[in-house]
């Protein structure tokens, strides 16, 4: 039993409109010195196989699903 | 407490040896939330049976005679006063109520309050609401069309300090449009009408009240119960787990500064996409005449609906409970027969069309499993593998208590005591009127939802020109494909009145949803109410209760219009005892034959006539002037019913004619606020002079909410005609000209564009994001 | 006129359907929903069917699988797998595609669109992305038409003529990361419609509802035979739907209803 | 300048619609071996202040904003 976690992202470059919404929300309930803020997809995953086959596993179902190569990158973590 | 001696969950409960301190405990140990008389008549009950009850048998019971189950505090107010408002095109009081579309076609009508787990966790709160309104409207056979949501919470724009355990208004409303908009946009229904509530009172206690309107062939209603004995009975959906446990009991008791941490297990997420098939797959072995009733799973969950699906056909049930299809393994038997997971269904059938129905299931991939028997003995019994670990009489626990509670009539509010408040005769008033949040724009809102999903809406929420509109009357649909019949929502309240005079109030929501329906064209065919008040166990609240029931239902049966469903929320509660305004919502329906004639509320050109329609009284009382400035006390505004009978059927008879081009009905704010709401939805000004009115201080006339007023357009060439349909009920008041709203005798002249900014801008500015 | 049949596909949480097959048969046309599972034999078999059998292919909008992951991703996979040969062959046969909101998110997703270099790429060359408000957004929006002819079905819309057509999505942004992608566009003639504002300048927002680039609202393929658009043009059949038409009107059709009759011509040779 | 990240999840017993709809799509696409998946939301918020500080700040936008303790757990991690 594995437990891979795949964590999505916009590329850099890309505008992250609910990110910069939650920083404005967040600076009209008084929050100070807020640079930035970014939004990151997870998804954890629980899988019954050895970890290496999970990570592999969790790299086709972001290229098979849960990323769009255009706008996201994606990175699987093994727990 | 006895854990009986089986591999799974059972305990034993000694009542017949309980004196009234044990009954108590017993009560408060299982989270029953049941009175101590109440638990003497179980004791009773079971004594005759001469065991002790089981576990699952007390759950039962404390959720089948909660207040949001039986209705045991307000049923016999309801009797009295809204029930048994006969017509013959009332063809089903059900889950929801059916009235007569046309010859072939049936409309459905039903709102509920999602209140207390709205308040504790918005989002899931809200969507939930949907999606059990959504239910009780598929459950009639009816394909839903439309969605309205009548919300209600504190000032958005309060500086003060929240208490401790209640959420910012700000994030309440938030959460819960988020919730409405992800639920109604992912189902693909329109969310069509709807309305803002704001005031301190709503501050501990929001109200996210939510209705649903369906469409049905006549021949197709479906039915919510059995067709009799030997007959399978399927559960549909979602899988059952242990969210959603105790949701009625938590509806039926105030709300604490503890509410959050204890409640956990009655806040769920709701799953659109569960939902979405479950709906097609009903209406499909509905029309196929493979079932013989439907009924969905809310309050209670299957402890409810087993046994009042069985008893309204005089039949019992058997149920073989392990067979039900859990979310996680080890839930208890009582857990899994109280449980309120959302996205279920109930269907009955024959046993020789269950494989029919289960194929059906399947081609949407919706989980189907027979799960009980009905019986020709009015009981439930309840297997486990087998063994038996429930057996109970249904009309003993679907029945449950009714009480006649104390109460005492409110003070209401009177002329005598008025206190006029000292304001300017210029701009300022109106602009302030226009900015007030509860008469400011929605569109934050009203963009976020679809509402024009299913390509039948007519009548839109905001009505004018594109990306510069302003604020509708009632939204339109046009529910059947190819046919021009109309069919026309509106919602109605206003518990400002109620809390001041709780009769006149409960007659002036009713007042107000005609008005809204009657602007489009539409003549009012049914309400549909969900009535929310405070704790009923206080004398002072259930007067209140009871005086605006009693208004409500005799406006409706003076006009002869019926209440063919609705709900009843009490305990409306904060932290602190601090209680709601008393708040009536009613939704209205109405029909128009061809929606080519309807009419929106934004003036359409310069050089018109405007006319307004019924007499405005001397009548400040609760008014948005007097709680904006500071006035006290006053008349509140009373309806008389034959006056606004006749001025409905004049004005529909004029817009029939096509005599009327716009049309808007006054409430908040009085005819100042109306005129200038159309001058900002049509972009054009206007010219009034309101001599003719009557001889009040113009202040009442231009701020003034008597009810059963409207304003109408009227083109110069059809004055004439106009005025002969409506006689003496309708007053030339002006003309429409230029781009400012100018009021003689007083300084009032402001351009259009201001109006629509100081209108426009609030709720955005509060809410974030940009206006149009 | 042959019976034109259309296939108006869904899956769970897809709720444009009812208006759309009602659309087709407005115009003449013969629409089908199916369900994805009667596409590929999940179903008893007199429900089976075959895309083959039909003229035309239709996306309608909603949130198929609650737009879960990312708005028509899971739509598009599933399709992808067990679908793909036969949708690539009928794309190749020339026969129309059409995907409105959601089916145009899900025609982005399996490559249908923009498909600059082979009729179905295998990774999407586009998103539709999060709107700038970062809200979902229900509003009238007004539609340029800025195809040159390449498009089947905008062939009964004037050049540079405008239509309003209400728009209903959170995520209708048109990205690329390719600094020419909107040049390719114009050079194929991909580009159908254009949000433009009520004086027929460039769509600030509200007009433009989604900060697309280039005001981009409906793309096609380079044979022009798959449209995919963010506005319903299926909820402006008649009139009587457009949000504004108490203002006063000339035709009793609503400007959504030339796009199906001009797909529908093709047929009626 | 500190980067945190806030994690988000459901809490135990709370049915996440998200993650059941994605686990059913990955296994219609023939992947194996799923046992569950669950849905997560990530923030990474760019600060102008010392670290200790803004794990602090991270906090309080959960519990003012970002989370709601009925059915979240949070998760702070300064970067
Ligand atoms: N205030 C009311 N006016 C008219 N009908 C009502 C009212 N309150 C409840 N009803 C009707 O009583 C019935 C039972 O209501 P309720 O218990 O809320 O239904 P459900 O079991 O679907 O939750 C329904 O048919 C409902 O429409
Ligand atoms: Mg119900």
């Amino acid at each position: 039993m594995a437990v891979i976690e795949i964590r999505i992202e916009l590329k850099k470059g890309v505008a992250d409109p609910e990110g910069m919404n939650t920083k404005k929300t967040l600076e009209s309930l008084g929050f100070e010195g807020i640079e930035n803020v970014r939004t990151i997809k997870m998804f954890e995953v629980t899988l019954d196989m050895p970890a290496d086959k999970a990570k592999e596993t969790g790299e086709e179902m972001c290229k098979k699903l849960l990323a769009n190569p255009v706008i996201q990158n994606f990175s699987i973590n093994v727990r | 407490m006895k854990k009986r001696d089986v591999p799974y969950e059972l305990v034993d409960i000694d009542i017949l040896g309980a004196d009234d301190k044990a009954l108590n405990k017993i009560s408060a140990d299982m989270s029953l939330s049941l009175s101590l008389d109440e638990m003497k008549v179980i004791k009773d009950y079971f004594v005759g049976e001469k065991r002790n009850p089981t576990d699952i048998e007390l759950q039962s019971l404390g959720q089948a005679w909660s207040e949001h189950c039986c209705y045991k505090s307000s049923k016999p107010i309801l009797k009295e006063f809204v029930f048994g408002i006969e017509r013959d095109d009332v063809l089903s009081r059900g889950d929801a109520g059916v009235m007569i579309f046309d010859d072939d076609y049936g409309y459905a009508l039903r709102v509920e309050s999602h209140n207390h787990p709205s308040a504790i966790e918005p989002y899931g709160g809200a969507a939930t609401g949907i999606g059990g309104i959504l239910r009780d409207v598929v459950c009639m056979g009816a394909q839903p069309i439309a969605l309205a949501d009548p919300l209600c919470f504190g000032p958005i724009d309060t500086k003060e300090e929240i208490p401790k355990g209640i959420k910012h208004p700000r994030y309440l409303v938030n959460g819960v449009v988020s919730g409405i908009r992800d639920y109604g946009n992912r189902v693909g229904i329109p969310t069509v009408t709807g309305g803002f509530f704001f005031d301190e009172r709503y501050t501990g206690n929001c109200l996210v009240n939510v209705g649903c309107f369906g469409i049905v062939k006549r021949k197709d209603l479906a039915k919510n119960f059995v067709g009799g004995p030997g007959e399978v009975m399927i559960l549909i959906g979602g899988r059952t787990g242990r969210d959603g446990i105790h949701g009625v009991n938590f509806a039926s008791k105030d709300l604490t500064s503890t509410s959050q941490d204890d409640s956990r297990g009655a806040v769920q997420l709701g799953d659109p996409i569960t939902k979405e098939p479950v709906m097609h797959a009903c209406f499909e072995v509905n029309a196929k005449h493979l079932i013989t009733g439907m009924k969905d799973l809310g309050g209670g969950g299957l402890s409810c609906v087993v046994g009042e699906m069985a008893l309204e056909a005089g039949c019992g049930a058997d149920v073989d409970l392990e067979k039900v299809p859990l979310k996680e393994t080890g839930l208890a038997p009582w857990e899994i027969w109280v449980s309120e997971s959302q996205e279920r269904m109930m269907c009955s059938c024959k046993p020789e069309n269950v494989d029919k129905v289960l194929e059906i299931f399947d081609m949407w991939d919706v989980l189907a499993t027979p799960v009980a028997k009905t019986t020709d003995t009015p009981r439930t019994r309840l297997f486990w593998n087998g063994d038996l670990i429930f057996d109970m009489d249904l009309e003993f626990l679907t029945g449950g208590p009714v009480y006649h509670r104390p109460y005492v009539n409110p003070k209401v509010s009177t002329k005598k005591a008025e206190k006029f408040p000292k304001i300017s005769d210029g701009n300022d008033v109106v602009l302030t009127l226009l900015s007030d949040l509860n008469v400011a724009s929605k569109e934050w809102a009203i963009r976020q939802y679809d509402h024009e999903v299913r390509a039948a809406t007519v009548i839109h929420p905001l009505v004018g020109k594109l990306n510069e509109t302003g604020p509708g009357d009632a939204a339109v649909l046009m529910p059947v494909p190819g046919r021009w019949k109309g069919l026309a929502i509106a919602t109605g309240c206003n518990p400002w009145f109620t809390a001041e005079d709780p009769y006149n109030g409960g007659m002036a929501s009713i007042d107000e949803a005609c008005r809204n329906l009657v602007a489009v064209g539409a003549a009012p065919n049914a309400f549909t109410d969900c009535l929310n008040f405070g704790n009923p166990e206080k004398p002072e609240r259930l007067g209140e209760f009871r005086e605006a029931v009693r208004g409500i239902g005799e406006i409706a049966k003076e006009l002869g219009i019926p209440i063919p469903s609705g709900n009843v929320s009490l305990y409306n509660e904060a932290p602190g005892g601090m209680t709601i305004l008393p708040t009536p919502m009613i939704v209205g329906c109405g029909l128009i034959d061809d929606i080519r004639k309807a009419i929106t509320a934004d003036l359409k050109k310069e050089g018109t006539c405007l006319y307004i329609v019924g007499e405005t009284k001397d009548e400040m009382g609760a008014s948005l002037l007097f709680r904006k400035f500071g006035g006290k006390e006053g008349q509140v505004p009373g309806v008389d019913v034959p006056a606004l009978k006749r001025k409905m059927d004049s004005l529909l008879k004029a817009m029939d004619k096509g005599l009327v081009l716009s049309c808007h009905d006054c409430s908040d704010g009085g005819l100042a606020v109306a005129v200038a709401e159309m001058c900002i939805s049509g972009q054009i000004g206007a010219e009034i002079d309101l001599t003719a009115v009557g001889d009040m201080d113009i202040k009442a006339k231009l701020y003034s909410e008597s009810n059963s007023r409207w304003i109408a357009e009227v083109d110069g060439k059809d004055a004439e005609a106009f005025e002969k349909i409506l006689g003496e009920d309708a007053i030339c008041i002006g003309i429409t000209k230029g781009d400012s709203l100018k009021v003689k005798g007083t300084k009032i002249d402001l351009p259009v564009n201001e109006m629509r900014k100081a209108w426009n801008e609030p709720m955005w500015k509060l809410m974030g994001g940009a206006s149009e | 006129m042959k019976d034109v049949k259309v296939c108006v596909l869904r899956i769970e949480g897809t709720n444009c359907e009812d208006e759309m097959a009602e659309a087709f048969n407005m115009v003449g046309a013969n629409a089908e929903k199916v369900h994805l599972k009667q596409l590929i034999g999940k179903a008893p078999e007199e429900l089976v069917r075959d895309l083959e059998d039909y003229d035309i292919l239709a996306l309608p909008g909603g949130f198929s699988a609650g737009d879960y992951v990312r708005a028509g991703a899971i739509f598009a996979a599933r399709i992808k797998a067990s679908l793909g040969p036969q949708l690539k062959r009928f794309v190749e046969e020339g026969k129309p595609v059409l995907g409105v909101c959601n089916g145009f998110q899900i025609l982005v997703e399996l490559g249908l669109l923009p498909a600059f270099e082979m009729t179905m790429t295998p990774e999407p060359d586009a998103a539709l992305y999060t709107n700038d408000s970062a809200r979902f957004e229900c509003r009238p929006t007004l539609l340029r038409n800025d195809n040159k002819g390449k498009c089947i079905f905008t062939k009964d819309v004037a050049p540079k003529e405008v239509l309003m057509i209400p728009s209903a999505h959170g995520e209708g942004k048109l990205m690329s990361m390719d600094p020419d992608f909107v040049q390719k566009l114009e050079d194929n003639d991909q580009i159908v419609f254009r949000y433009v504002g009520p004086d027929g300048l460039p769509a600030e927002y509200p007009w433009n509802p989604n900060g697309s680039p280039s005001d981009i609202a409906g793309i096609c393929n380079p044979a022009g035979n798959v449209m995919g658009m963010m506005p319903h043009p299926e909820r402006v059949m008649t009139r009587f739907t457009h949000p504004d038409w108490t203002r006063g009107y000339t035709s009793q059709d609503g400007d959504g209803k030339v796009i199906f009759t001009s797909v529908m011509k093709q047929f009626l040779k």
